[in-house]
């Protein structure tokens, strides 16, 4: 789950990182108020959870307030990458000396996290790495013993931070790597870090990750997720705690396990490319799904209008064919739907869930034994469909 | 002999008063398994399933004489379970549980490092060596005795693959899914080097997945020490990029990762790859 | 350095452990104020740095603020063990059920910490220990992984504690563990460790100690030292980073290093004891003392009326002579005295050392070359004052 | 040959331009110590006795192909800097630091398990091989040559076991001061095995104190496995019970680690013990 700009500098900033003490505007005249109560300068930022937002002109530098309203209508609304922007973030611009980057992520290989910093700071720093790989200085930190001083030292050694700025340099880096762990983030991102003209670290803008299997004992964070942005069946997906990622074909796949959801969908291509068919979506009801989930699993590829054929596919582990089986029944019982529908349940429990489905005399239901010839039907379905 | 389990397997079941522990007890029992007790803190000194409740798995383990324990404890309670485990000195855990946060896994992992206990998983099927012992959640009647290895990162894919061999009359030696997680217990490479060094394993299928850089280790692996041949089936070959696909491994970083880029290393050292599940079994037979 | 129990109370609640809210008094009619506004019956106890005040009288019950009044009358003022009590404090008496016991200290050998636990709590633990080691429960903490729940379910199981209570007791144990890590404690203690009557668990009693050397980065604990209690040279050293420990012999002696102090005290007690002479103090300036910190020495020894003759054994590491001579030269520029003092300079800058000396021609003084002789010339020279 | 430190040494200053740094600095050069640099951070680029001074000990271990670091930082910030020297793998470290707090010792003694460095101290004297190197603050011309060892938990008292040595026309093989913290990187058993194994001694000398179990372990390892003759030294034979005496390692806890007692166990083992500094020469001699 990512944060927006403004969430991130504002739990940054509890962490003890100094921020700019801007404010969020929701219309062009709070913005203008907001300009008015900072006076100067203010840079106008479009709050979206993408990149690449100042390209898309999602950030506006204005002297006066007029000014800051004007931006502030030109960005709300305004479609970056297919996300709307619907708020915008009215931070104090600040004269800057320098801008550094200053980033902790997991590094999967190293099972550690690890802690990035450049001179080449404000611009994507997968960039700076592949145009001069060695302005990058990176220290991994090991999970038990947490980030050390003489880790930070190193970073500023390696970006020549000017030594008047070690101190402070250290107290943020520290701040950050708390803030990291504390909030079981997969991504804390300061780009840029800046150096003021004062002589102060400044962190003008920050990215945020959390890593969505720790959200049970973050309330605080879960709560922060803006759901304005993506489609709405995602959002009741992630309710029901479904994994779902809609696709631009027709056939709507419910499989358990994330792998069979995968080759599924692989397969459904394999077959259907010839004629222009795919999977609708990728949807992994996840080990131990209950009949409620199933059931939560159809309603929403049931509301997809491009949905010609269902296809269910699963393979019973820790899930139980009889407890799916349940789960179709009880979503068909609510929605009367005549698409077709291919059925493949094996696996623990299978004749139990298969003579529940007979039993329930739902229309349209085609069985399959194998994956492949699952594939082939549901392709076959909405070629005839 | 298999590897990792077999009829000398003696099993703690952590969490086994759970839903779904009590669920999958019931079903390594009945396939065979030797299940000599469970834990469930506070739960010490109940049975269930004839088999004794402990509160603490050292306690379970000084009374059974366990030498594996498998673990179904809810997420946030689950990375407490591995690390009792590890400090019972079990030499093999087995953690089922998906959804256990990066942070807690990582943390298990420098515990794990600094002692002589095996884990697979976490969020993964478990282990099966057919008409011997059953640790996990794999359905057993799926699978018939043989020889050949089968090692996965994904679930039910895994069975997928197990289906396929034995309605082709092709038995397994051990089945082994080291789970999706991006930080786990077990990688491919181990269990490489354990069928290779088993002498009931004769060939080997590998079940691989989009996303991280496990695979390519793998590849490597049997091109340098591999003698037995194997077969290799990637999902995710159609996945868009970028797009997380469920397992927190199964996304394509930055060109790191693709199933072709997988599927290449794999063919460029004999492995060669299924592109069906059910084309696995004609591979291996062939 | 030992808190108070008021003091460790407050402490361990910060960290979200239940304790009474009971009040410091320092006067019997503050005391009687308190019971009053805690309403029915309080325990009135002596808030002094030792153990045992329980069996000296220093903890008592009271059914009305009349009798706590009195019982604080009693108690104020009393000697335990050398400790005068300055403070009561007042709290509400509860109704108990059992009473456990649950501490951490380090353990040296394992080089962890280790947490404790046992059923029989409201007395001693090393009495425990003695009597009936199996009740007590021991689990040692990897200090970077810190204390897990699996541990203190261990201890749970362990004393058998009602299955109801396990995670209140989770709760409190990992907050004790909290604390005892965030205040840099050797010892966190309670007990005992209340089951009230309604079900819930308190800390009745509580007792922490803090590493000396962790002090520099604890300020507000440092600021709870209560000086009042102990003799004043004691913390007048302190002041100046000397290790000082009062003895009832008639030589000061000033060392550095503890180890040649030790081995100073055991040359003078061997040459002394035929005629009851021995050493006065043992005193350790440390390594790399300056000259302030060797004069402030030298003040805190010539203010003991009871020694006889000074002994000053530097060998010189980190230590420099020199610098031990210009304090011993500073401070008997303030302080006239006519003691023999036994003076033995060697190692790092000695040849200066003595040179400054003997050019400041302080009277009284007696050089030696080794420890035995100085030991010996010591004691000859009391036996001859 | 002596052990751990000798004509090969390398070594780096942690420290080197702070006050008790530099002074010792110029003191081990003047020995005869190969300095090759030190460590300040903030401070790389400049030089301090004609040495270079660099930012992290990384730089300055690559930079100078270093073997041992030496560290004179103040309390506060020691744990870090030896943790530093450990991240750097240097093979030996010796902190000569006091008062570090005892849970950040917690913490590098566990990263000093999972590492293949060694330390010595902290709160230690250091180590000096008389006219080959000296790593720390013993004053160096009150050793000479020789083939006793010399082992210590305290330090001015080593100092007073070495020089009388010297004045009797006994020489030293290594002079190693472990430091009288309670949790420490090198403990007297770790020398008298290296003592035993160095063709360069014949004889040892073992300054103890009162408090904790060291001496014990170390008296106990003498008399399984130690062949060389060894004089020891006990301080603290008249401390009052229960009082701290100084070091965090002198205290007499409940009638365990008393001067009595370790006497009792070193004589047990023909261990000879001094009763004054000035015997332990007799002893070796005898």
């Amino acid at each position: 789950m990512n944060l927006h700009e403004y969430q991130a500098k504002s739990r940054l900033e509890a962490f003890g990182i100094p921020v700019p003490h801007g404010q969020v505007a929701g219309t062009p005249q709070e913005a203008r108020r907001i300009a008015e109560n900072l006076g100067g300068t203010v840079v106008v930022k479009a709050q979206v959870l993408t990149g690449g937002r100042g390209k898309a002109g999602g950030v506006k530098l204005a002297w006066t307030p007029a000014e800051a309203e004007a931006h502030a209508q030109a960005i709300l609304g305004m479609n970056i990458k297919g996300h709307i922007v619907r708020q915008v973030l009215v931070d104090p611009a600040s004269a800057i000396k320098q801008e550094i980057y200053l980033g902790i992520t997991n590094d999967r290989a190293a099972r550690k996290p690890v802690i990035i910093c450049s001179a080449e700071g404000g611009m994507d720093i997968e960039e700076v790495n592949r145009r001069k790989p060695e302005a990058i200085i990176r220290e991994h930190v090991d999970p038990l013993l947490g980030l050390c001083d003489f880790q930070i030292n190193a970073l500023a050694s390696g970006i020549e931070l000017p030594y008047p700025l070690w101190k402070q340099f250290r107290r943020l880096a520290q701040a950050l790597y708390d803030c990291f762990i504390a909030s079981d983030a997969t991504l804390c991102e300061i780009n840029p870090l800046a150096i003021t003209e004062e002589g102060d670290l400044l962190a003008l803008d920050a990215k945020m990750s959390i890593d969505d299997n720790s959200l049970f004992r973050h309330p605080d964070l879960a709560a922060l997720r803006d759901t304005s942005a993506e489609p709405e069946a995602e959002t009741r997906a992630r309710a029901a705690n479904l994994s779902y990622v809609r696709l631009d074909g027709q056939i709507g796949c419910l499989v358990n396990g994330a792998g069979l959801a995968m080759a599924t969908m692989d397969m459904t291509s394999l077959y259907g490319e010839a004629d222009g068919i795919g999977p609708a979506n990728f949807l992994d009801i996840g080990g131990g799904a209950d009949a409620e989930t199933v059931a939560a699993a159809l309603r929403i590829i049931l509301t997809d209008p491009d949905v010609k054929a269902i296809l269910l596919n699963i393979f019973g582990g820790i899930t139980r064919a009889d407890e799916v089986a349940r789960g179709v029944i009880q979503a068909f019982s609510e929605f009367e739907s005549d698409l077709p529908k291919i059925v493949r349940l094996v696996g623990t429990n299978e004749e139990e869930g298969r003579r529940l489905l007979e039993e329930a005399h739902i229309p349209n239901i085609i069985t399959a034994t194998t994956l492949s010839e699952a594939a082939r039907k549901a392709v076959a379905a909405v070629k005839g469909g | 002999m298999a590897i990792l389990i077999n009829l000398n397997t003696r099993l703690l079941v952590q969490g086994i008063t759970g839903q779904q522990g009590l669920f999958h007890t019931r079903q390594m029992i009945a396939y065979g398994t030797n299940v000599v007790g469970g834990i469930t803190p506070g739960k010490g000194g109940q049975w269930v399933e004839g088999k004794p409740v402990f509160d603490t798995v050292r306690c379970a383990a000084e009374a059974t004489g366990a030498n594996v324990s498998v673990i179904y404890v809810p997420a946030p309670f689950a990375a407490d379970a591995i690390l009792e485990a590890i400090d019972a000195e079990l030499p093999l855990i087995v953690a089922i549980t998906e959804g256990i946060p990066v942070r807690d896994m990582m943390r298990v992992r420098r515990a794990l490092d600094q002692s002589q206990s095996r884990l697979v998983g976490p969020n993964c099927p478990g282990l099966l060596t057919p008409g011997q012992s059953k640790v996990g959640i794999m359905p057993g009647h799926i699978a018939m005795p043989g020889s050949v290895g089968v090692v996965s990162r994904s679930g039910t894919l895994t069975y997928e693959a197990i289906n396929a061999l034995t309605q082709r009359g092709i038995g397994q030696s051990t089945c082994v899914g080291i789970g999706g997680d991006p930080i786990n217990g077990t990688s491919f490479l181990d269990v490489l080097q354990m069928f290779e060094d088993d002498p009931d394993t004769e060939k080997v299928v590998l079940i691989g997945e989009i996303g991280g850089t496990d695979e390519q280790k793998a590849a490597e692996f049997i091109g340098q020490h591999m003698t037995k041949p194997v077969v290799a089936f990637i999902a995710g070959r159609r996945a868009p990029e970028g797009r997380t696909m469920g397992h927190a491994g199964a996304i394509v970083e930055g060109g790191v990762g693709t199933a072709a880029e997988k599927i290449a290393l794999f063919q460029s050292v004999g492995v060669r790859v299924a592109d069906t599940p059910e084309q696995i079994p004609e591979l291996v037979a062939s």
